[in-house]
């Protein structure tokens, strides 16, 4: 697929795949500098996907709102995502979801830098749900940096079952003796 | 003697340039090293994992298939890469090593003398020590193969992105009540799994079957022992010794003592009796000396 | 499009809108329930559009992996996506690391003292390092000596594009056909 005169399928893929990443819409000028071709010519093809996956029948569709581009359900699926999401199955926080919610309740006030640094993954997204989910929420800036810290809220408390932070199990007890784990340690190593 | 030694691989989770790990390649453990910061022989070694992935190297550098014949072949090398460590070794690692060198001879001769027969048991039991050897290598060939798929495959898998995206607004407002499933004790034990640091270049003694003796402990006793005794011969001082471990443990407690001017000791014919005499002045405070003492089976390694 | 008789596409929408809302690998038969649809039928449709999307050369991809089907970027997609997601670099494994992971693959449950006589060298440090990136796990204990027992996670299988551990290629594929003794022998004298 070397073929310089038809690079539009890769350039296609390429809008495809970073679509999928994506949790907020993305502006054409951000997508055109991403793949590294003129604006106008991923307008269009941004276009052709979109009205690709609605002569598709696809479950998904591609919409610009707000100014940018983003994968939605497609509405007429919407039941179906409804059943899903209803179900249950989405009760439950993801590993990722739940190490980072750790990582939160431990370290708090916390700024998602360091999460991300201590965990050694972008945790945006996932931070993002925790606090959909009620379970983290911002509790002020850090005055050198103004990044937004973050805590658990009460609803935290409640799910696990306990009635102050302080009755969080200590850390120390779950590392390994040898691991003399202070903050610093922690965030330089990650 | 020198720190833990280079034969417990540079512990950083990054590896230079991962060589291809196939039984075949495993030449190429032997003959680049990427770091070479001292250079010469002894830096090239330190890329080995091992006893079984020197033996791999070594057969594979002679282009030998894996044989018993070949084990035989590359046991002077693998002999010279054990003196070649001189005294840059840490227990575990020699005796690991010395084993291997020594069913190697074992086959060697074996093959020296082709019309050995089997006459008693010591006999088979070198005979099956060596296919054994054979049997372990081969496996162990297996594990290393199947280490370059698992790379292969990781590296390949790394390129695809799962999407993570949070639901829809429309959709977010029906998720259900986050349902915990941990208890706050797994909860906590996940914690400290996330933020565990990678790991740092430890001496690990969980091999050691043996119980934990520390030499702090062993120290005090010792010193009370002597503090009211005035002088008692080694082997007095450890007559209530259960184990070896705790023999060792007395020594090394008596040589730190000695460092604190504490003891004294009398020997009079090479390898005879040892005595130990307390000497040390009356304001001699035991827990000052005691803190400072180096204590192998808790912190540094047991070769030190 | 209410042609009953044809619901197929439907279907087919139905588990691309869900697909597109999942943060986790999810298994045939919760997607089954979800559309109403026979776990087979379900199943079959899903191969149907992975291979879609292959051949359309999409930029994204269906796959199986960790005993449930997730959306995927493309793998060649991924200078582009990366440039999005600076998913902490994930450091490559050492060739210790990756031994010890394949010992700990094939041989789960498997005590350390058991995998370091297989590989020769002592693992602990290698198994930390394992524990801590997620890959492996303690399943239990030994009943005889108490040791801990190991084995890998569903990350593992995750990172390594797997769908179940019966995927891994067999062991004796890469033994010699002669090799007599069977491996527990051969472990058990190590």
């Amino acid at each position: 697929m070397t073929d310089e005169s038809t690079p539009n399928p890769s350039v296609r893929a390429a809008l495809e795949a970073v679509l999928l990443v994506v949790d907020e819409p993305v502006a054409e000028v951000v997508l055109a500098q991403v793949v590294e071709r003129p604006t106008e010519e991923v307008a269009g093809l941004l276009r052709e996907l979109a009205a690709e996956y609605d002569a598709g029948g696809r479950g998904f569709e591609l919409r610009c709102v707000a100014g940018g581009w983003r994968l939605y359900t497609r509405a007429d699926c919407a039941a179906y995502v409804e059943r899903f999401v209803r179900d249950g199955q989405q009760a439950r926080l993801t590993q990722a979801a739940l190490e980072t919610l750790a990582v939160v309740a431990y370290r708090q006030p916390v700024s998602r830098s360091r999460i991300a640094a201590i965990r050694g993954v972008n945790v945006d997204a996932v931070m993002r749900t925790l606090v959909g989910r009620g379970m983290v929420t911002e509790v002020g800036t850090e005055p050198a940096t103004g990044a937004i810290l973050y805590g658990t809220t009460s609803v935290f408390l409640e799910r696990l079952g306990l009635s102050a932070l302080e009755e969080l199990p200590p850390l120390r007890d779950y590392l390994p003796d040898h691991f003399a784990l202070d903050d610093d340690d922690v965030v330089a190593a990650g | 003697m020198a720190g833990p030694l280079g034969y417990r691989r540079r512990v950083p989770p990054v590896e230079p340039a991962a060589p291809a790990a196939a039984g075949g390649d495993a030449s190429a453990d032997f003959t680049t090293d990427p770091s070479t910061e001292t250079g010469g022989f002894h830096v090239h070694l330190d890329v080995f994992e091992g006893p079984f992935d020197l033996l791999l190297g070594l057969i594979a550098k002679k282009q030998l298939d894996v044989t018993l014949v070949a084990l035989a072949q590359v046991t002077d090398e693998f002999i010279a890469h054990i003196r070649s460590h001189g005294d840059d070794w840490n227990l575990d690692q020699a005796s690991s090593f010395l084993v291997i060198a020594a069913t190697l001879l074992d086959l060697k001769v074996a093959r020296l003398l082709p019309s050995a027969e089997v006459e008693d048991d010591e006999d088979l039991a070198l005979l099956e020590a060596r296919d054994l050897l054979f049997a372990r290598l081969l496996q162990y060939r297996a594990y290393k193969q199947l280490a370059a798929l698992f790379d292969r495959r990781l590296g390949e898998e790394a390129g695809r992105h799962p999407r993570v995206v949070p639901m829809e607004p429309a959709f977010a407002e029906l998720l259900p009540d986050v349902l915990f499933t941990v208890t706050p004790e797994q909860f906590a034990a996940l914690a400290a799994r996330a933020m565990m640091p990678r790991p740092r270049p430890t001496v690990a003694l969980d091999h050691l079957h043996a119980p934990k003796v520390s030499v702090r402990e062993q120290a005090v006793l010792l010193a009370e022992r002597l503090r009211s005794a005035g002088a008692a011969t080694f082997r007095g001082l450890c007559a209530d010794a259960d184990a070896t471990i705790v023999v060792v443990a007395r020594f090394l407690a008596l040589l730190d003592l000695y460092r604190e001017g504490a003891v004294s000791f009398d020997q009079v014919t090479p390898l005879g009796e040892l005595h130990v005499r307390w000497v040390a002045p009356d304001d001699f405070d035991l827990t000052d000396a005691v803190i400072d003492l180096t204590d192998p089976t808790e912190e540094g390694s047991p070769d030190d």
